[in-house]
Protein backbone atom coordinates (compact mmCIF):
# COMPACT_ATOMS: atom_id res chain seq x y z
CA UNK A 1 0.00 0.00 0.00
CA UNK A 2 1.20 3.09 -0.64
CA UNK A 3 1.49 6.43 1.78
CA UNK A 4 2.87 10.13 1.46
CA UNK A 5 5.75 11.21 3.19
CA UNK A 6 6.78 14.18 4.11
CA UNK A 7 10.04 15.85 4.85
CA UNK A 8 10.68 19.14 7.03
CA UNK A 9 13.57 20.92 8.02
CA UNK A 10 16.92 18.96 8.70
CA UNK A 11 15.05 15.81 7.82
CA UNK A 12 14.24 17.75 4.66
CA UNK A 13 17.86 18.55 3.83
CA UNK A 14 19.45 15.14 4.62
CA UNK A 15 16.57 13.56 2.55
CA UNK A 16 16.79 16.03 -0.59
CA UNK A 17 13.30 16.35 -0.80
CA UNK A 18 10.20 18.01 0.76
CA UNK A 19 7.62 14.87 -0.25
CA UNK A 20 7.30 11.13 -1.69
CA UNK A 21 4.90 9.01 -2.27
CA UNK A 22 6.36 5.75 -0.39
CA UNK A 23 5.11 1.45 -0.61
CA UNK A 24 5.00 0.26 2.56
CA UNK A 25 3.58 -3.45 3.50
CA UNK A 26 0.16 -3.84 5.03
CA UNK A 27 0.29 -4.06 8.57
CA UNK A 28 3.60 -2.02 9.14
CA UNK A 29 3.33 0.28 12.25
CA UNK A 30 5.24 4.02 12.35
CA UNK A 31 8.43 2.30 14.18
CA UNK A 32 9.03 0.52 11.03
CA UNK A 33 8.74 2.70 8.81
CA UNK A 34 11.19 4.88 10.81
CA UNK A 35 13.28 1.80 11.02
CA UNK A 36 13.37 1.80 7.12
CA UNK A 37 13.87 5.38 6.94
CA UNK A 38 17.04 5.35 9.21
CA UNK A 39 18.58 2.20 7.16
CA UNK A 40 18.33 4.06 4.03
CA UNK A 41 19.33 7.27 5.48
CA UNK A 42 21.59 7.10 8.43
CA UNK A 43 21.39 11.19 8.75
CA UNK A 44 17.63 11.15 9.97
CA UNK A 45 19.61 9.52 12.86
CA UNK A 46 20.85 12.93 14.44
CA UNK A 47 18.16 13.12 16.83
CA UNK A 48 19.06 9.82 18.15
CA UNK A 49 15.65 7.44 19.28
CA UNK A 50 12.51 8.28 17.08
CA UNK A 51 11.46 11.95 16.78
CA UNK A 52 7.82 12.70 17.39
CA UNK A 53 5.35 11.45 14.45
CA UNK A 54 2.43 12.24 12.68
CA UNK A 55 -0.03 10.17 10.76
CA UNK A 56 -2.95 12.45 8.71
CA UNK A 57 -1.50 15.70 10.67
CA UNK A 58 -2.13 14.40 14.49
CA UNK A 59 0.85 13.32 16.96
CA UNK A 60 0.61 9.81 17.24
CA UNK A 61 2.70 7.06 18.87
CA UNK A 62 5.11 4.54 17.32
CA UNK A 63 2.74 1.46 17.50
CA UNK A 64 0.46 3.06 15.12
CA UNK A 65 -0.75 0.75 12.23
CA UNK A 66 -0.32 2.69 8.70
CA UNK A 67 -3.06 2.56 6.31
CA UNK A 68 -2.92 2.97 2.53
CA UNK A 69 -3.32 7.06 1.58
CA UNK A 70 -1.81 8.14 5.23
CA UNK A 71 0.01 11.56 5.05
CA UNK A 72 2.84 10.47 7.28
CA UNK A 73 5.46 12.80 9.20
CA UNK A 74 8.59 12.71 11.31
CA UNK A 75 9.13 15.78 13.15
CA UNK A 76 12.28 17.36 13.72
CA UNK A 77 12.41 19.48 16.84
CA UNK A 78 10.05 22.31 16.70
CA UNK A 79 10.93 25.99 17.04
CA UNK A 80 8.22 27.98 16.85
CA UNK A 81 7.53 31.17 18.71
CA UNK B 1 -8.65 15.91 4.15
CA UNK B 2 -10.34 19.21 2.89
CA UNK B 3 -8.34 22.15 2.47
CA UNK B 4 -9.03 25.05 5.07
CA UNK B 5 -7.65 28.55 4.81
CA UNK B 6 -5.12 29.23 7.42
CA UNK B 7 -6.16 30.95 10.36
CA UNK B 8 -3.69 31.09 12.85
CA UNK B 9 -0.41 31.04 10.18
CA UNK B 10 0.44 34.39 7.95
CA UNK B 11 2.91 35.51 5.76
CA UNK B 12 2.29 38.89 6.00
CA UNK B 13 3.10 41.28 8.81
CA UNK B 14 0.93 40.95 12.03
CA UNK B 15 -1.02 43.50 13.09
CA UNK B 16 -0.74 44.06 17.02
CA UNK B 17 -3.37 46.87 17.52
CA UNK B 18 -6.47 44.74 15.06
CA UNK B 19 -5.34 41.42 17.38
CA UNK B 20 -5.68 43.71 20.80
CA UNK B 21 -9.10 44.78 19.54
CA UNK B 22 -10.41 41.82 20.15
CA UNK B 23 -11.60 42.60 24.43
CA UNK B 24 -15.49 41.94 24.37
CA UNK B 25 -17.36 44.84 26.24
CA UNK B 26 -17.53 42.04 29.00
CA UNK B 27 -13.53 41.68 29.10
CA UNK B 28 -11.45 43.64 32.12
CA UNK B 29 -7.98 42.36 31.37
CA UNK B 30 -5.86 41.58 27.61
CA UNK B 31 -2.41 40.28 28.21
CA UNK B 32 -0.61 39.93 25.37
CA UNK B 33 2.39 38.29 23.82
CA UNK B 34 4.29 39.33 21.02
CA UNK B 35 7.63 36.72 20.24
CA UNK B 36 10.18 38.91 18.37
CA UNK B 37 12.92 37.85 16.15
CA UNK B 38 15.98 39.47 18.33
CA UNK B 39 19.71 39.85 17.30
CA UNK B 40 21.25 37.26 19.35
CA UNK B 41 21.04 33.54 20.30
CA UNK B 42 23.61 31.22 21.66
CA UNK B 43 25.89 33.97 22.16
CA UNK B 44 26.25 34.41 17.95
CA UNK B 45 24.31 37.21 16.35
CA UNK B 46 21.08 36.84 14.48
CA UNK B 47 20.19 38.71 10.96
CA UNK B 48 17.28 37.00 9.92
CA UNK B 49 14.99 33.81 11.13
CA UNK B 50 13.24 32.06 8.57
CA UNK B 51 10.18 29.96 9.57
CA UNK B 52 8.88 26.83 8.65
CA UNK B 53 5.36 25.14 9.22
CA UNK B 54 3.81 22.09 8.49
CA UNK B 55 1.06 24.19 7.54
CA UNK B 56 -2.23 22.11 7.98
CA UNK B 57 -0.74 20.41 11.01
CA UNK B 58 0.14 23.72 12.63
CA UNK B 59 -3.51 25.08 12.16
CA UNK B 60 -4.95 21.64 13.61
CA UNK B 61 -2.64 21.66 16.39
CA UNK B 62 -3.49 25.67 17.33
CA UNK B 63 -6.70 24.54 17.17
CA UNK B 64 -6.51 21.69 19.65
CA UNK B 65 -4.28 24.00 21.87
CA UNK B 66 -7.11 26.80 22.15
CA UNK B 67 -9.40 24.04 23.26
CA UNK B 68 -7.62 23.44 25.75
CA UNK B 69 -7.23 26.51 26.91
CA UNK B 70 -10.97 27.39 26.58
CA UNK B 71 -11.81 24.04 29.02
CA UNK B 72 -9.37 25.44 31.26
CA UNK B 73 -9.72 28.72 31.19
CA UNK B 74 -13.55 29.05 30.24
CA UNK B 75 -14.05 32.44 30.31
CA UNK B 76 -10.79 33.93 28.25
CA UNK B 77 -10.79 34.12 25.06
CA UNK B 78 -7.27 33.65 23.28
CA UNK B 79 -6.21 34.67 19.55
CA UNK B 80 -2.91 33.02 17.86
CA UNK B 81 -0.90 34.04 15.41
CA UNK B 82 2.63 32.70 14.05
CA UNK B 83 4.51 34.44 10.91
CA UNK B 84 5.86 31.76 8.69
CA UNK B 85 8.58 32.84 5.51
CA UNK B 86 11.44 35.32 6.70
CA UNK B 87 11.83 37.58 9.47
CA UNK B 88 14.18 40.53 10.14
CA UNK B 89 14.97 41.33 13.68
CA UNK B 90 12.76 43.53 15.36
CA UNK B 91 9.56 41.44 13.38
CA UNK B 92 6.68 40.10 15.52
CA UNK B 93 6.87 35.99 14.76
CA UNK B 94 4.24 34.88 17.19
CA UNK B 95 1.21 36.97 18.39
CA UNK B 96 -0.83 35.70 21.76
CA UNK B 97 -3.71 38.07 22.80
CA UNK B 98 -5.91 36.53 25.61
CA UNK B 99 -8.82 38.69 27.00
CA UNK B 100 -10.58 38.08 29.92
CA UNK B 101 -12.83 39.37 32.89
CA UNK B 102 -10.26 39.45 35.39
CA UNK B 103 -6.45 39.40 35.01
CA UNK B 104 -5.29 35.86 36.52
CA UNK B 105 -7.34 34.38 33.51
CA UNK B 106 -5.60 36.46 30.83
CA UNK B 107 -2.39 36.24 32.35
CA UNK B 108 -2.33 32.59 32.71
CA UNK B 109 -4.36 31.29 29.23
CA UNK B 110 -1.52 33.67 27.68
CA UNK B 111 0.99 32.28 28.94
CA UNK B 112 -0.04 28.49 29.06
CA UNK B 113 -0.77 29.27 25.11
CA UNK B 114 2.35 30.63 23.59
CA UNK B 115 4.53 27.49 25.94
CA UNK B 116 2.18 25.27 24.34
CA UNK B 117 2.46 26.68 21.27
CA UNK B 118 6.12 26.32 21.60
CA UNK B 119 6.18 22.67 22.83
CA UNK B 120 3.71 21.07 20.05
CA UNK B 121 3.17 23.00 17.02
CA UNK B 122 4.93 22.16 13.69
CA UNK B 123 6.64 24.78 13.38
CA UNK B 124 10.60 25.02 12.57
CA UNK B 125 13.06 27.76 12.36
CA UNK B 126 16.03 28.20 10.47
CA UNK B 127 18.60 30.93 12.06
CA UNK B 128 21.17 32.78 10.10
CA UNK B 129 23.78 34.68 10.99
CA UNK B 130 25.27 38.29 9.54
CA UNK B 131 28.52 35.87 8.07
CA UNK B 132 26.08 34.05 5.95
CA UNK B 133 26.12 30.87 7.71
CA UNK B 134 22.45 29.71 8.81
CA UNK B 135 21.40 26.26 10.67
CA UNK B 136 18.28 25.00 11.99
CA UNK B 137 17.36 26.30 15.84
CA UNK B 138 17.15 22.83 18.04
CA UNK B 139 15.70 24.06 21.40
CA UNK B 140 15.80 20.67 22.85
CA UNK B 141 19.84 20.35 21.58
CA UNK B 142 20.93 21.24 25.34
CA UNK B 143 18.49 19.66 27.39
CA UNK B 144 18.72 15.72 28.70
CA UNK B 145 17.16 13.33 25.73
CA UNK B 146 14.64 12.47 28.82
CA UNK B 147 12.99 16.21 28.93
CA UNK B 148 13.34 16.38 25.13
CA UNK B 149 11.39 13.88 24.10
CA UNK B 150 8.96 13.94 27.50
CA UNK B 151 8.24 18.05 26.79
CA UNK B 152 5.31 16.65 23.84
CA UNK C 1 8.97 69.49 46.05
CA UNK C 2 10.18 69.91 42.52
CA UNK C 3 7.10 70.06 40.43
CA UNK C 4 7.49 67.05 37.49
CA UNK C 5 6.15 66.32 34.35
CA UNK C 6 3.55 63.37 34.24
CA UNK C 7 5.50 60.32 32.80
CA UNK C 8 2.93 57.35 34.06
CA UNK C 9 -0.17 59.36 34.26
CA UNK C 10 -2.28 60.61 31.10
CA UNK C 11 -5.44 61.89 30.59
CA UNK C 12 -5.30 61.16 26.86
CA UNK C 13 -6.11 57.88 24.90
CA UNK C 14 -3.58 55.48 25.96
CA UNK C 15 -1.43 54.26 22.08
CA UNK C 16 -0.97 50.81 22.67
CA UNK C 17 1.03 50.42 19.10
CA UNK C 18 3.44 52.91 20.40
CA UNK C 19 4.06 51.00 23.91
CA UNK C 20 4.60 48.16 22.18
CA UNK C 21 7.79 49.56 19.64
CA UNK C 22 9.57 49.78 23.12
CA UNK C 23 11.31 46.47 22.36
CA UNK C 24 15.13 46.75 21.97
CA UNK C 25 16.64 44.67 19.41
CA UNK C 26 18.13 41.86 21.95
CA UNK C 27 14.19 41.59 23.23
CA UNK C 28 12.91 38.48 22.02
CA UNK C 29 9.81 38.68 24.18
CA UNK C 30 6.96 41.37 24.96
CA UNK C 31 4.34 41.03 26.98
CA UNK C 32 1.76 43.22 27.91
CA UNK C 33 -1.43 43.74 29.88
CA UNK C 34 -4.26 46.23 29.07
CA UNK C 35 -6.70 46.73 31.80
CA UNK C 36 -10.00 47.95 30.14
CA UNK C 37 -13.18 49.13 31.36
CA UNK C 38 -15.62 46.50 31.44
CA UNK C 39 -19.20 46.76 31.14
CA UNK C 40 -20.12 45.14 34.86
CA UNK C 41 -18.55 44.96 38.46
CA UNK C 42 -19.89 42.70 41.06
CA UNK C 43 -22.99 41.87 39.67
CA UNK C 44 -23.94 45.27 38.30
CA UNK C 45 -23.92 47.57 35.08
CA UNK C 46 -21.22 49.52 34.31
CA UNK C 47 -21.45 52.58 32.20
CA UNK C 48 -18.44 54.50 33.35
CA UNK C 49 -15.61 55.12 35.15
CA UNK C 50 -13.85 58.29 36.87
CA UNK C 51 -10.26 57.63 37.60
CA UNK C 52 -8.69 59.98 40.14
CA UNK C 53 -4.69 60.30 41.12
CA UNK C 54 -2.82 61.79 43.76
CA UNK C 55 -1.06 62.51 40.65
CA UNK C 56 2.61 63.25 42.20
CA UNK C 57 2.62 60.80 44.53
CA UNK C 58 1.14 58.34 42.13
CA UNK C 59 4.11 59.37 39.56
CA UNK C 60 6.64 58.48 42.43
CA UNK C 61 4.89 55.12 43.86
CA UNK C 62 5.37 54.02 39.75
CA UNK C 63 8.74 55.08 39.75
CA UNK C 64 9.81 52.41 43.06
CA UNK C 65 7.33 49.50 41.92
CA UNK C 66 9.79 49.98 38.25
CA UNK C 67 13.03 50.41 40.46
CA UNK C 68 11.87 47.07 41.74
CA UNK C 69 11.27 45.24 39.06
CA UNK C 70 14.40 46.64 37.85
CA UNK C 71 16.16 44.93 40.25
CA UNK C 72 14.40 41.75 40.53
CA UNK C 73 14.19 41.11 36.59
CA UNK C 74 17.42 43.01 35.33
CA UNK C 75 17.01 41.87 31.98
CA UNK C 76 13.69 43.20 31.58
CA UNK C 77 11.73 46.49 30.49
CA UNK C 78 8.60 47.90 31.55
CA UNK C 79 7.00 50.50 30.40
CA UNK C 80 3.85 51.85 32.63
CA UNK C 81 0.94 53.92 31.55
CA UNK C 82 -2.24 54.88 33.35
CA UNK C 83 -5.27 57.21 32.30
CA UNK C 84 -7.27 59.30 34.64
CA UNK C 85 -10.33 61.45 33.73
CA UNK C 86 -13.76 59.72 32.67
CA UNK C 87 -13.36 56.88 30.59
CA UNK C 88 -15.88 54.94 28.64
CA UNK C 89 -16.46 50.90 28.25
CA UNK C 90 -13.85 49.43 26.12
CA UNK C 91 -11.49 52.15 27.27
CA UNK C 92 -7.81 51.33 28.29
CA UNK C 93 -7.27 52.70 31.69
CA UNK C 94 -3.71 50.70 32.50
CA UNK C 95 -0.88 49.59 30.28
CA UNK C 96 1.92 47.69 30.56
CA UNK C 97 4.66 46.23 28.62
CA UNK C 98 7.46 44.49 29.79
CA UNK C 99 10.57 43.35 27.12
CA UNK C 100 13.06 41.01 27.72
CA UNK C 101 15.55 38.65 26.09
CA UNK C 102 13.13 35.65 27.01
CA UNK C 103 9.40 35.59 27.38
CA UNK C 104 9.47 34.29 31.54
CA UNK C 105 11.21 37.54 32.46
CA UNK C 106 8.86 39.50 30.28
CA UNK C 107 5.92 37.38 32.02
CA UNK C 108 6.92 38.04 35.08
CA UNK C 109 7.73 41.34 35.34
CA UNK C 110 4.29 42.07 33.88
CA UNK C 111 2.31 40.29 36.04
CA UNK C 112 4.17 42.11 39.03
CA UNK C 113 3.64 45.43 38.04
CA UNK C 114 0.07 45.23 37.47
CA UNK C 115 -0.23 43.62 40.85
CA UNK C 116 2.19 46.11 42.65
CA UNK C 117 0.23 48.99 40.92
CA UNK C 118 -3.17 47.14 41.89
CA UNK C 119 -2.09 47.37 45.62
CA UNK C 120 -0.28 50.63 46.34
CA UNK C 121 -0.76 53.00 43.44
CA UNK C 122 -2.87 56.37 44.68
CA UNK C 123 -5.51 56.06 42.05
CA UNK C 124 -9.34 55.44 43.32
CA UNK C 125 -12.35 54.85 40.54
CA UNK C 126 -15.75 56.10 40.57
CA UNK C 127 -18.00 53.64 38.95
CA UNK C 128 -21.19 55.02 37.03
CA UNK C 129 -24.11 52.89 36.55
CA UNK C 130 -26.72 53.25 33.46
CA UNK C 131 -29.13 54.13 36.33
CA UNK C 132 -27.20 57.85 36.96
CA UNK C 133 -26.25 56.03 40.12
CA UNK C 134 -22.38 55.75 41.31
CA UNK C 135 -20.15 54.84 43.74
CA UNK C 136 -16.02 54.77 45.16
CA UNK C 137 -14.56 51.35 44.34
CA UNK C 138 -13.55 49.84 47.66
CA UNK C 139 -11.20 46.52 46.24
CA UNK C 140 -10.62 45.50 49.92
CA UNK C 141 -14.31 45.81 50.36
CA UNK C 142 -14.84 41.72 50.65
CA UNK C 143 -11.45 41.34 52.39
CA UNK C 144 -10.75 40.32 56.13
CA UNK C 145 -10.18 44.01 57.52
CA UNK C 146 -6.62 41.89 58.24
CA UNK C 147 -6.13 41.45 54.60
CA UNK C 148 -6.67 44.36 53.23
CA UNK C 149 -4.73 46.30 55.78
CA UNK C 150 -1.66 43.94 54.61
CA UNK C 151 -2.00 43.88 51.32
CA UNK C 152 0.03 47.36 51.01
CA UNK D 1 3.20 74.35 62.84
CA UNK D 2 0.75 74.03 59.61
CA UNK D 3 1.08 70.94 57.10
CA UNK D 4 -0.78 70.60 53.92
CA UNK D 5 -3.56 68.18 54.29
CA UNK D 6 -5.06 66.63 51.13
CA UNK D 7 -8.59 64.38 50.64
CA UNK D 8 -9.08 62.10 47.78
CA UNK D 9 -12.27 59.80 46.59
CA UNK D 10 -14.58 59.06 49.74
CA UNK D 11 -12.61 61.37 52.41
CA UNK D 12 -13.02 64.11 49.81
CA UNK D 13 -16.47 63.55 49.80
CA UNK D 14 -16.75 62.90 53.59
CA UNK D 15 -14.74 66.14 53.98
CA UNK D 16 -15.99 68.39 51.30
CA UNK D 17 -12.82 69.64 50.20
CA UNK D 18 -9.62 68.96 48.43
CA UNK D 19 -7.30 69.92 50.33
CA UNK D 20 -6.81 72.12 53.51
CA UNK D 21 -3.57 74.09 55.25
CA UNK D 22 -3.96 72.81 59.01
CA UNK D 23 -2.21 74.08 62.22
CA UNK D 24 -0.97 70.89 64.13
CA UNK D 25 1.19 70.90 68.00
CA UNK D 26 4.60 70.25 67.23
CA UNK D 27 5.98 66.57 67.82
CA UNK D 28 2.50 65.41 66.61
CA UNK D 29 2.53 62.28 64.96
CA UNK D 30 0.56 60.90 62.09
CA UNK D 31 -1.77 58.88 63.91
CA UNK D 32 -2.28 62.14 65.91
CA UNK D 33 -3.55 63.70 63.53
CA UNK D 34 -5.90 60.88 62.52
CA UNK D 35 -7.42 60.85 65.49
CA UNK D 36 -8.38 64.74 65.34
CA UNK D 37 -9.63 64.60 62.03
CA UNK D 38 -11.81 61.56 63.38
CA UNK D 39 -13.46 63.65 65.95
CA UNK D 40 -14.21 65.85 63.48
CA UNK D 41 -15.43 64.22 60.85
CA UNK D 42 -16.14 60.41 62.01
CA UNK D 43 -17.42 59.53 58.39
CA UNK D 44 -13.52 58.95 57.59
CA UNK D 45 -14.18 55.94 60.17
CA UNK D 46 -15.87 53.80 57.22
CA UNK D 47 -12.65 52.04 56.64
CA UNK D 48 -12.14 51.02 60.25
CA UNK D 49 -8.89 51.75 61.38
CA UNK D 50 -6.48 54.10 60.33
CA UNK D 51 -6.15 53.96 57.00
CA UNK D 52 -2.40 53.92 54.82
CA UNK D 53 -1.08 57.68 54.99
CA UNK D 54 1.55 59.18 53.06
CA UNK D 55 3.95 61.91 54.26
CA UNK D 56 5.10 64.29 51.17
CA UNK D 57 4.28 61.53 48.78
CA UNK D 58 5.35 58.60 50.21
CA UNK D 59 4.13 55.47 52.23
CA UNK D 60 4.58 56.46 56.13
CA UNK D 61 3.75 54.81 59.30
CA UNK D 62 1.37 56.03 61.87
CA UNK D 63 4.42 56.67 64.15
CA UNK D 64 5.87 59.45 61.72
CA UNK D 65 6.54 62.55 63.28
CA UNK D 66 4.90 65.77 61.30
CA UNK D 67 7.01 68.51 60.28
CA UNK D 68 6.29 72.13 59.21
CA UNK D 69 4.73 72.41 55.69
CA UNK D 70 4.29 68.44 55.49
CA UNK D 71 2.09 67.53 52.82
CA UNK D 72 -0.26 65.06 54.66
CA UNK D 73 -2.70 62.59 52.81
CA UNK D 74 -4.69 59.58 54.12
CA UNK D 75 -5.62 57.30 51.66
CA UNK D 76 -8.71 55.27 51.05
CA UNK D 77 -8.44 52.20 49.47
CA UNK D 78 -6.91 52.66 46.26
CA UNK D 79 -8.57 50.91 43.17
CA UNK D 80 -5.99 51.73 40.20
CA UNK D 81 -5.69 49.56 36.74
Amino acid sequence: MRIRLLYFATFRDVAGRDFEERQVTGGARVSDLWRELTGEMPGLLRTGSMPPAAVNRQYTGPETVLAEGDEVAFLPPVAGG
Amino acid sequence: MIARLPVHLTDSPIDAAALLAAARPSDGGVCSFFGVVRNHHLGRATARIGYEAYAPMAEAEIDRILQGLASEWPDAQVVVRHRVGLLEVGDVAVAIVACAPHRSEAFEACRAAIDRIKTTVPIWKREFHPDGTSEWVDPTAGLPRERAMTDL
